[in-house]
């Protein structure tokens, strides 16, 4: 049986964290896992840095990327993706509540995003002129920054942040609109790997169509789905 | 050959950041070390103790852990102090609590250097200082500084390269602000785009080395005028005794 | 002892000792030393190595603080607190000002080596006594030429030989105008010609009456230069006199055979 | 209050934190390793230095200041790199088809075969190397100076008496050296020790990794306790920790150093 | 000079010096040296600091490569090859030989830190000469014990005083056996009683009849011991001859200068 191994970054709950026995864990873990069932495949996950986990996969140090990492075209010029495995989902923006804080017009405020993402990409374009784009290296770190006080805003995935707001107890609060960013999360290959997308693919469609992935979202994703049952 | 080129002004602007981290941090520490060798050598057994033991704690842990745990110890007094005093904004900025661990840590080490030329120099020529009457603080501006500043400038000037290396840290642990990017975060976006660490790395490394010439040869310059009165001054040597 | 101050009774004592304890650790190094040097008089110092001559004259300007007695420098007490080991100096403007009226030259000469040679001696007049720089220039420069280094004034210490440096550190000590001058061993290590030069320097100060008290290894100088000479062994006073009393009609079987040695052969 | 006690002794034992404690072992590894490596590049480095014939000492010299003009994060994170690309473009000269080069569409590695697997287990080997390297520069300087230090009188005694330049060598120059070298030897050593905190870098999961993401702020009860941002606190304990160890060390290096230093010590000061 | 040797042309030559030149940088220190020990002789050199002394004693078991000139031992020319400034060893399994026949003594006694004296003195014979250990051992014990140190020797040279690590350091040096001794200023900076003990060893060793070089400043040393002086002045030899015509009989005006300092005052 062929080994494949998945990187993730573990620090993206839902999607993927450690749990309390130190293994990752998460929606991405439980659907790597039953892809990889599926394919008959054996599979491990590694933890690697979101920043450097581009880079890694093309050197060659895992084969697949899971971690939540949205399908974009400047992604696509360097990796391939699988079909996703999430739907094309809403990026929001939280604030500390009662900060008053209006996303849609933003000017002179402190935003933060995790580094090399979509959102930060986008901040920088759209917000960076005007307002101070604060990058960290994990979504927890920027948490912790706005927790602190020392962020007026975090733009990150809606499916990220709906879970913290809810158990926040009302200290953060969704502002403003939502932002349609990529085209939902699926996981990257390298380019090379004809092969191994297309097991992954066909193990998606599989699973799709046996409502499991739409399972495990519900499972992970309090009240979203079912996005892919016909 | 062009892409190097390019690649070199590329890190220009990056580059400056580096030495904004270092000039920012050098005068500080400098000052700072000043006091805290001579808290080491201190009769007074509190003072002695505290200087040692900051000395202690900060020359035995890594840079890269006490960036870490300085931020999020600054960022956890946010709420509590700096918003309400309206300084959040500036206390939490790389651009500020980057110096702010720097000296931290640079005034640790040179305070170690200073207090090693401290005890070196000559014994006799204190006392001949202190058999002609000069009163405590006369003995230390007349005889005991310029020994001192003698004796450690060589490993000073290695503290000071070495602190310019230190910086290279700096946004591995604080979060990087809009487009303020230093030499080596510039450096590793670029690998992790084409993944050739040959140029990237190498451009940096060659903006690093050039830099520390720099520094070796300011410092060297200094130290040829405060050695004026040797009849053949020593080399500087690169030594390694008290580096980060 | 008594009596070799009364036969000089009529001038004063410029330094006095009284039963002065030192030890180093568990070594007790001084072992109750007392002595005078009165005005105008040159004292010597001898004794083996290790003896307790380096330390007694250390003791004089308190680089050493005594364990216990006391010194005196022109009939004023030097003041001390606390009791040994945590004995200190209880005046540090008492002790500065007495310090500057005694001109030390160490053995090995301790020229501060970041100034020129008029600096070295222009820098205790100008920062201890804040005499005007004019003044103490034109001092300093004759004082130089005294001990026949005036071409050397704006050398650094290390572009000097031994012999050269030890008479820039007379050079120095004289210029705060002292009344008493240390010496520690000043022709030590020095080869004979040099030592010559050193030793008519001291000779001439010693004819100009100033006060001296010196340490040396030279039977033949000391008994050509002092009034009195005085011979340490194991940490006391042994035996004290005269020059002629101590080294043709010696008493002590100790300082016999210390004579002896000096004499080898 | 035993509730609490109990409660505390739990989390603090939970897998999480096991793991933690566990990726104690990479950091000791890689300074003992890469300490180990180190001694050797710097008595190589110095012997370089040393040699009388001078292509051998500019390889030396160029060595041990070009290695140390460089910030040690830059050559720790080139280094594994670099050191993988050049096994899989050696690899590639030897397997790839020129087909499969032309197929190749991603940067790198040239050929899909040529691709070299890295786990936690290479990395840390290549980390130490790197270690090894970077603070062998520094060593090479502390040896070469300390076979300078040995005073000149007692290499001219050993000649003097008819010793061969071998001789002379080892029965009195690399004795007397271990002496000098001792002190600058231990500041290496804790450089190194201070370097392992780098490890995180490299994608090993090492007790900085883990202590970011036990402090991390967490909301979600399926992950498990939630609490505000701790991670200083853990920082706290990492920093505790590596002065225990700078202290130990010490401690070390001053017996070692009192043994070497039989008869010459006294001296040496 | 011609006849120097001439009065003793029944003994060999055992060091012979031919026109040594020797320059540091651009200082010449040694302007053409000649001289000659012969088997059993005693030479000392004398002659103020800076004149040469040292760098002479070192030429001859060639610490210091001359940059013209021969030096033979026992009738052996030293080889040597290139010219000034590349001169060098031409043979080292010559060299290693010559030079352990030539027992030195350095002014600063050089004693190997790391080794014990015994250690310290057991090491040329064992490691140069492959000697068996038990006899060496037994001999260096029997030499520590004549030069008065054998309760020492288990002990490390930086714990012994001046004086005795002097001795330690003759003791090594007679411990090869050495058909020549050569000795620094054996007596500087001792105190006079540590003097006498090492220069009574000396005059064993000259009674014993082995052929000694020796630099000293010590006059009256150099008179008693010597079979021929050798006044050195600015690297060249000013005067030479027989104790009794250098001291008493003295030619030169230079020589005369320098003694009448040596006798100051
Ligand atoms: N700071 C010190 N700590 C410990 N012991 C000391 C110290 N200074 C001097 N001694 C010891 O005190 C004794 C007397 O020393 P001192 O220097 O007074 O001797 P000395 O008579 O001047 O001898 P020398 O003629 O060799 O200079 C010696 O045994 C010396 O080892
Ligand atoms: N390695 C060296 N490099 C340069 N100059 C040297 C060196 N060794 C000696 N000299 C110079 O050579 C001259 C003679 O030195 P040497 O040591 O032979 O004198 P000396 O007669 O032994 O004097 P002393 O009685 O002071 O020991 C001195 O002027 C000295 O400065
Ligand atoms: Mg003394
Ligand atoms: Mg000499």
């Amino acid at each position: 049986q062929e080994t494949v191994r998945i990187a993730t970054e573990g620090a993206y709950a839902p999607w993927n964290f450690l749990d309390d026995s130190g293994a990752p864990a998460g929606f991405e873990i439980d659907l790597g896992n039953a892809i990889c069932e599926q394919a008959e495949l054996s599979c491990e996950f590694i933890i690697n840095d979101w920043d450097s986990i581009i880079p890694n996969l093309l050197a060659g140090n895992y084969d697949v990327i899971m971690a939540g990492m949205s399908i974009t075209e400047e992604r696509l010029e360097t990796i391939d993706f699988t079909q996703n495995y999430f739907p094309p989902d809403p990026s929001l923006y939280i604030a500390a509540a009662g900060a008053g804080i209006d996303p849609s017009a933003l000017e002179g405020k402190r935003v933060g995003v995790q580094g090399g993402t979509i959102q930060a990409a986008y901040a920088e374009e759209n917000l960076g002129a005007n307002n101070t784009i604060v990058s960290f290296g994990t979504a927890d770190q920027a948490m912790a920054d706005l927790g602190a006080g020392n962020l007026d805003t975090i733009l990150a995935d809606g499916a990220y942040l709906e879970p913290v707001v809810a158990a926040s107890g009302g200290a953060f609060e969704f502002v403003g609109e939502d932002v349609m960013i990529g085209s939902g999360v699926g996981g990257g290959i390298r380019k090379d790997e004809a092969d191994l997308k297309g097991k992954f693919d066909d193990a998606l469609t599989a699973l799709k169509k046996d409502g499991t992935v739409d399972e495990l979202i519900a499972k992970w994703f309090e009240g979203r789905g079912p996005y892919f049952a016909d | 050959m062009e892409r190097f080129l390019q690649e070199i002004v590329l890190f220009a602007p990056a580059v400056v950041f580096n030495i904004y981290f270092a000039v920012a941090s050098i005068p500080l520490g400098f000052v700072m070390a000043i006091f805290l060798a001579l808290g080491k050598a201190s009769d007074n057994p509190l003072i002695s103790r505290l200087s040692r033991g900051y000395i202690y704690a900060f020359r035995g842990s890594p840079l890269f852990i006490q960036f870490f745990m300085i931020y999020s110890l600054t960022l956890s007094f946010n709420l509590a102090v700096w918003k309400p005093l309206g300084v959040s904004w500036f206390v939490l900025h790389p651009l500020f609590i980057g110096p702010l661990v720097l000296v931290l840590n640079t005034s640790a080490y040179t305070a170690e250097i200073f207090y090693g030329a401290l005890r070196a120099v000559p014994r006799g020529e204190v006392e001949a200082a202190c058999a002609y009457g000069m009163s405590r603080r006369q003995q230390f501006r007349q005889v005991v500084w310029p020994n001192l500043i003698r004796l450690a400038w060589p490993a000073y000037t290695n503290e000071v390269v070495f602190l310019f290396h230190a910086t290279a840290i700096v946004y591995f642990a604080l979060p990087v602000i809009g487009m303020q990017k230093d030499v080596m975060i510039t450096a590793k976006e670029l690998f992790e785009r084409d993944y050739n660490a040959f140029l990237h790395f190498s451009v940096a490394a060659l903006y690093f080395l050039v830099v520390s010439l720099v520094i070796f040869f300011l410092f060297g310059l200094i130290y040829k005028r405060l050695m004026r009165h040797m009849p053949a001054a020593p080399g500087m040597r690169f030594a390694p005794k008290w580096m980060r | 002892m008594a009596q070799a101050t009364a036969v000089v009774a009529d001038k004063l004592p410029v330094v006095a000792i009284r039963d002065l304890h030192k030890s180093f650790g568990t070594l007790e190094v001084l072992k109750g030393i007392s002595f005078t040097a009165n005005e105008g008089e040159v004292v010597s110092l001898i004794g083996s190595s290790g003896s307790g001559k380096s330390t007694l004259l250390r003791c004089i300007n308190m680089l050493e603080i005594p364990d216990s007695g006391v010194v005196s420098i022109d009939g004023e007490e030097i003041k001390l607190r606390g009791t040994h080991p945590h004995r200190q100096i209880a005046d540090e403007q008492q002790i500065r000002r007495i310090r500057s009226e005694l001109g030390m030259v160490f053995q090995s000469f301790n020229l501060w080596a970041h100034l020129t040679i008029l600096e070295n001696v222009m820098e205790a007049p100008l920062i201890v006594q804040k005499r005007a720089r004019d003044e103490v220039e034109t001092e300093a420069r004759a004082m130089l030429d005294k001990v026949g280094i005036g071409a050397k004034a704006d050398a650094y210490p290390a572009q000097l030989s031994g012999g050269q440096q030890q008479r820039a550190a007379i050079a120095r000590a004289l210029c705060i105008n002292p009344r008493v001058m240390l010496f520690d061993e000043p022709t030590s290590a020095l080869d004979p010609e040099l030592e010559v030069e050193v030793l008519r320097v001291i000779k001439v100060l010693a004819d100009e009456g100033r006060t001296m008290v010196l340490v040396t290894h030279d039977m033949e100088f000391a008994r050509s230069v002092s009034d009195r000479v005085i011979f340490l062994h194991k940490g006391a006073i042994e035996e004290q006199g005269t020059p002629d009393e101590v080294f043709s009609a010696t008493k002590s079987a100790r300082l016999k055979q210390f004579l002896n040695a000096a004499n080898h052969d | 209050m035993s509730d609490d006690i109990a409660f505390w002794l739990d989390y603090l034992t939970n897998g999480k934190h096991l793991t933690w404690y566990a990726s104690f072992q990479f950091t000791i590894f890689a300074a003992l390793f890469g300490g180990t490596l180190a001694v050797v590049f710097g008595l190589i480095g110095a012997t370089l230095k040393n040699s009388r014939f001078w292509p051998l000492r500019l390889i030396g010299s160029t060595y041990s200041s070009i290695v140390r003009g460089v910030p040690d994060v830059l050559f720790f994170l080139f280094f594994p790199l670099a050191f993988e690309q050049a096994v899989e473009w050696f690899l590639a000269t030897q397997v790839c088809s020129p087909e499969a080069i032309a197929l190749q569409s991603a940067a790198w590695p040239p050929c899909k075969e040529a691709n070299w697997f890295l786990g936690t287990p290479e990395y840390l080997i290549l980390a130490s190397v790197s270690l090894g390297i970077v603070y062998g520069a520094f060593a090479t300087n502390v040896i070469h100076g300390a076979m300078r230090a040995v005073p000149k009188g007692q290499l001219e005694a050993a000649r003097a008496y008819g010793m061969s330049l071998a001789q002379v060598m080892w029965r009195v120059h690399i004795r007397q050296m271990w002496v000098y070298a001792l002190p600058g030897l231990s500041n290496v050593w804790m450089l190194i020790v201070k370097a392992t905190s780098l490890l995180s870098l490299l994608q090993i999961a090492d007790i900085v990794l883990w202590a970011d993401r036990l402090g991390a702020p967490n909301f979600l009860p399926t992950v498990g306790l939630v609490h505000e941002d701790w991670r200083w606190r853990y920082y706290l304990v990492l920093f505790v920790f590596y002065i225990l160890v700078t202290l130990v060390s010490e401690k070390a290096f001053g017996a070692l150093m009192n043994r070497a230093g039989r008869g010459i010590l006294n001296e040496a000061r």
